[in-house]
């Protein structure tokens, strides 16, 4: 140690920022097929390689490889290429609503969906997620009606939210899709509470939760991994590092320094790092830790390892903090194109038939987005009854909010005053 | 029916309903095995088992995590916060979640979990052991926040706050536990022994939540106050001689606005004491209320009896107290205004 | 003097002080490279490089925790938190550590560091981007509360705030960022631009903490606001023509009651208007010190207006904003009481 | 994976509870000298394996073996052993007289001493240290005078802290000891950004920080670990595990599952693990970390395995919840003693002096004691001026604690009225 050295406080940066070229070089990315799939029962410590490791199935010459590769019926595969389509084509004109002014805000979820559809493909019916905002996929792989999410998003006259959310921020116990909240990382740890619920009821279903490369500094992501490994929760617990968290890169939350995956063996919480634009690869890793969970061998720790190809919300410019071509250098590709051309390698799919479903799906939504419009838009309406907006605040209406209804000249049945200036 | 502090009814009405409803469990620090650090939660791991009564890590956040998770499954939660002074690291869970959930879920699901928590000072816990932070709760809308003052109302609050399916937050001043206290620690400690309040049924009642009591009929002023500060109160009230009113709030939030209204109405006069800090505390929702609802009958200025604003000091606890003797000159202040 | 929007005298400020004093330093989520999702802290990091102002993880309550540890080392530091309803998990650090070292350590310590947090609602920000938790920190003695109203103001008082030695949690009403807003949505939006309050000097200079600014003298009735309710206020009294006094408070904690008192005792009458829920509100404590002081000149009930005791509903913002029609109801019940 | 299996919840529960033997047996207790010494440039990564191990230097013989042990003076040692015993003489003075209703509350270290004076003695003057309530010992090694600790554990006159701390709740900016905080862990994430503003200043100093087993469940041993890891911060983070948090046994803040230094490794943190009651591991992993610090090599996490041998605190009774013996059973001996054999093995201690030594620091805590009682003892006073409880709530005392202070009856230099009943 050299006495006379001075301390110096180590700022993290991007490798590069606007006006420079992008460059992902640095990046160790294991061939499809290298990685080992471990037994469900392996301990945190025994599978603790895996951390640091990237397993991938799909090949350069679009094979399904490896150990993690697993027999899937093409009609399987199909179905799971259909949702991740939908969740774009669905991505794609809500945010066009929002900057035609039909909405507030929308948040796209472009380049990741193979890990909200992978994931919702490998759980069973009546299992529990808690998602963030960026997982609408899961909605849509469980057939949830992109209907319903469009009137959530316009907070009109069918919002089964009546108005109260924010785009995006859906809900849905049918679907089994827990009531997305606007703080960060707190779903993380409730999953693990429903989980032990099913265990302590002896029940079959698990849990699943997602959280953001940095929302991983939140501590709900610490206490996630404290009680879900004290207790064995049967729960799977997803980090989404898709590289940004609005401005600031994964770096910042300490993915410079060991992977999100490897926070999970610290706590003995065994642990997966997948390419999460490889559709085989979310799935199969998602069944090995559904299976695990199921066994009652505990949680299971899995980064997806993937892109935001747009911007963070309709309110952000990724423009002003990154290369404008990092989107385009990203070395995993896109999770669609990927899962279409192995298809098509398999001689399930053609080119014709995708270019079919794409239009096909174009026109679902746009059908759709005119029966959404016509159920009303937060801009021209029509909207909920704005006296309910006194209503779920307690099970039953308190009589101080009964009080400001009256005040708010908003009885029920009676003529609503307008809004202010409206 | 059964003598039992407040300790032994807390624990009763958490006996009772881990007896009638298999949702209902039990978790927190030290609560398992052990039985809490102030005992509330003896024998009930031994008589239910580990599965219904455990111990968690030191985690209040994760903790009030899991009881907003199990309650989306279906089940009941009570969690523990050891003391009240930790459950700062809980407020996001609290007011973002389960107070939230029910109102942003359109319904869908809710937080029916109850939170216990020591609360208030008098033992020499310090600035960390003593505090009332329950104004920040009762702003918070969504959640219902519970202060018993003896045992027997502790026992049927805290059923009804279980049974409710809203998320509750269930202060518990400790330095009642043993026994009802004026105030004046330099007078032997009572205990509940052969206290009207502390003849409890064994069995499942219900004391109902947003109900104030009339602990005090009265004619010369009003005196507004919850938990310990009741005791003080009616010591107070002895010890002056003025024949004030005291109510016990016992519920926070909601508030029983018509009993307040109806005694002010009556007196004219009012004292707001609690032991929470003074300024934005919740004597000023009450202040508040008061002179909403009784302007044209108000004799003189409401008074605040609070703890100063300060931490709780080790030493001067007994300084910082509002004890009998500051409600005794407000009380004099008010009927002779 | 230049013409400053409220983001640009905030920045300004910051940089004010920031070339004055090596200690102060800035770092929060997204406030380095990128300038904050207001911009607010845009070109700043440029200027004094990346050990000044930083980005920083997404943890509030690690955020502020290292400016504790970095107040004790002796720096100086100014924390965002993006929105005000993500400061939850910084409840913590915040009352049990930077309120209280400078007590528990018997002044050996203290945490003289600024938390900014934009609040409010008015850009369809939905129930978390939305709150005015204002209220949460006034209670917790050894914290002091700021909400400026207007650029001059908001500059000099965050000046105030940084150099203060207490920690400052210092909201910024974001539907003020861009231009004064009086509570119409329907009007088209209004710019700082030519507004005598955006004028605003170039260097260093203080509004003092703790004082209240009069914007509008009155005799009829006194309304006691802050941040963009100022400008509300301001609007229900130009459209009404009665005659109130408009009082800014701008510091909530600690709070100029003598400015409140003296206007109080000369109108006789109050309205208080706050964006933040209602019960256990601010609003409380204000309607508690004006009865306290100036019970004897009141003529009429203290009225509130304030946001509902709900979520703040993104759909229904404009029905839950309390707006001048609201106020100007509460005006005309005051002085026609 | 049988389908037919249900979920079961799992409650960890210590091996043995009162009435049983206590067993140690299950513990994997490496030799000393067994485990090798990495050079301080190491990454967490490179060295994971030491989050699993024990450093233990004092071997069985008492000598002081492998690549862990150094060179130190016999003068050194015996400071150390004599701040060890002298911590221990405090503890058992201040207990008893709380038991003797002098004040309201106490906490020993009992078997802990090595944990904070190997560390102080480890660290230089100047570097700051962010404390529980355990590491008075800390205080004591940095020679900080114990009348000036029994003065704040009494709240009397001389108590700097003014009478508004709890007993131990210490604070000492002379010797850099952090004001100790009664809500568990803040202090963690706090010391990083001390060391973070000593870079920011290019200063030499570092910082270092204590929390127990039973806390790392709370944010902030996240936050630092987080947050030391993204900025490189000079600071050495310390996992006190004594077995117990009150009743609840290590394993239910996730011990079981895997080590508690073993947390720092998916930070990019890292980390060892030692024998925390051989006074030459402690020292010289400590050591070890500071000089990584001081090198701009950032932080290190190290948890110090030792046991609880007294109660929680006085208000708690270990033999409601575990075995009558498990502190005697405890397998790593009892830190004053080991380091006192190797002290009389190389021939610098005899037991006469150490007989000696326990008697003249009996002698010197119960002249000291005598001392602080004629300052004041919480029962009997004299206190400090309670009008100071108004003071230092904020820089200047605002209007409002000025009336409330003259509403008390407190003016200074008035008569201050008697607290209520007193
Ligand atoms: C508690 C909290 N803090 C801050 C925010 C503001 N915020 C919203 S999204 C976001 C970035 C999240 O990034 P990441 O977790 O990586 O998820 P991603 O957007 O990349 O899917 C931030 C800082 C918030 N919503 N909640
Ligand atoms: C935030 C918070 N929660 C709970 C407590 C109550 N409490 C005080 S000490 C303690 C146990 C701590 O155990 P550990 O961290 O292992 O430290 P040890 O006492 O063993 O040194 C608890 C739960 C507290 N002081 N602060
Ligand atoms: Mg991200
Ligand atoms: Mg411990």
């Amino acid at each position: 140690m050299d006495r006379d050295q001075v301390l110096q406080l180590h700022i993290p940066e991007p490798k590069h920022r606007p006006g420079e070229l992008a460059d992902f070089s640095h990046l160790r990315l294991p061939l499809a097929g290298e990685i080992r799939r471990p037994p469900i029962a392996a301990s945190a410590y025994e599978i603790r390689d895996l951390a640091y490791e990237l397993i991938r199935v799909l090949d350069d010459e679009d094979r399904a490889v490896g150990p993690w590769a697993q027999p899937l019926e093409p009609a399987f595969l199909l179905r799971g290429l259909r949702a991740m389509m939908l969740t774009r084509a669905y991505d794609e004109r809500m945010f066009r609503a929002q900057r035609q002014g039909k909405t507030s805000f929308y948040m796209k979820c472009t380049g990741e969906e193979a890990v909200a559809v992978a994931q919702a493909c490998a759980f069973e019916c009546g299992d529990m997620f808690f998602p963030t905002y960026r997982q609408q996929g899961l909605l849509i792989a469980r057939d949830w009606p992109i209907l319903d999410m469009m009137c959530q998003v316009y907070s009109n006259s069918a919002d089964r939210l009546k108005g109260r959310q924010m785009p995006v921020f859906y809900s849905s116990r049918e679907a089994g899709f827990f009531s997305i909240s606007g703080n960060l990382g707190t779903q993380f740890s409730q999953a693990v509470g429903w989980a032990m619920a099913s265990a302590y009821r002896h029940d079959r279903h698990i849990a699943s939760a997602w959280i953001g490369d940095g929302a991983t500094a939140e501590p709900d992501f610490h206490y996630a991994l404290t009680l879900a490994a004290v207790y064995h929760a049967p729960v799977v617990l997803n980090v989404v590092n898709n590289q940004w968290a609005i401005s600031c890169y994964q770096g910042m939350a300490g993915g410079d320094e060991s992977t999100f995956a490897s926070r999970g063996i610290g706590y003995g919480v065994p642990a997966l790092r997948v390419d999460g634009n490889d559709f085989l690869a979310v799935y199969a890793a998602t069944r090995w830790a559904a299976e695990r969970a199921r066994s009652n061998l505990g949680p299971t720790l899995i980064e997806h390892f993937t892109y935001r190809a747009a911007a963070h919300s309709t309110s952000d410019d990724p423009g002003r903090y990154r290369p404008q071509d990092e989107s385009a250098k990203w070395p995993l590709g896109d999770p669609i194109e990927r899962l279409k051309r192995h298809l098509v390698a398999i001689g399930a799919w053609s080119d014709a038939q995708h270019a079919a479903l794409v239009a096909e799906l174009d026109e679902t939504v746009r059908e759709t987005g005119r029966r959404a419009e016509a159920l009303g838009t937060l801009n021209a309406g029509p909207l909920p009854d704005p006296a309910s907006m006194f209503e779920d605040v307690y099970k039953e209406m308190q009589p101080h909010l009964k009080r400001q209804r009256r005040e708010a000249g908003l009885e029920p049945g009676g003529t609503p005053r307008p809004a202010e200036g409206a | 029916m059964a003598a039992m502090n407040m300790v032994q009814a807390l624990n009763s009405a958490m006996d009772v309903m881990l007896g009638r409803d298999p949702d209902v469990l039990i978790f927190g620090e030290d609560v398992g095995y052990f039985g809490g650090v102030f005992r509330v939660t003896d024998g009930l791991q031994k008589k239910y088992g580990r599965e219904r009564v455990f111990d968690t890590p030191i985690t209040e956040g994760g903790i009030v995590a899991l009881a907003v998770g199990m309650g989306a499954y279906g089940l009941r939660p009570i969690v523990e916060i050891q003391f009240a002074d930790y459950i700062y690291p809980a407020m996001d869970q609290l007011i973002s979640e389960a107070a939230r959930l029910r109102y942003r879920s359109g319904a869908e699901w809710f937080a029916p979990m109850t939170v216990r928590a020591p609360c208030g000072g008098g033992i020499f816990g310090g600035q960390t052991h003593s505090q009332s932070p329950e104004a920040l709760f009762t702003h918070v809308s969504g959640l219902k926040t519970v202060i018993p003052s003896n045992p027997y109302d502790a026992k049927g609050l805290l059923i009804s706050a279980i049974e409710d399916d809203d998320p509750v937050v269930f202060l518990e001043p400790k330095r009642l536990y043993n026994g009802p206290f004026g105030g004046r620690p330099d007078q032997p400690a009572k205990s509940w022994a052969g206290h009207p309040d502390a003849e409890v049924p064994l069995e499942h009642y219900r004391v109902p939540l947003g109900k104030a009591n009339i602990v005090r009929a009265g004619q010369a002023a009003t005196v507004l106050a919850y938990g310990t500060m009741v005791h003080v109160a009616l010591a107070a009230v002895a010890e002056c001689g003025i024949d004030a009113e005291v109510i016990d709030l016992r519920t926070l939030s909601p508030v029983d606005v018509e009993t307040i209204a109806a005694s002010v109405d009556k007196t004219g006069r009012c004292v707001i004491v609690h032991e929470a800090t003074r300024f934005s505390g919740y004597g000023g929702e009450l202040c508040a209320l008061v002179q909403e609802h009784c302007f044209y009958r108000l004799e003189a200025p409401i008074e605040r009896v609070a703890g100063w604003d300060t931490p709780y000091p080790h030493a001067f606890e007994w300084q910082y107290f509002p004890g009998p003797d500051r409600v005794v000159q407000a009380l004099r202040r008010v009927v002779e205004a």
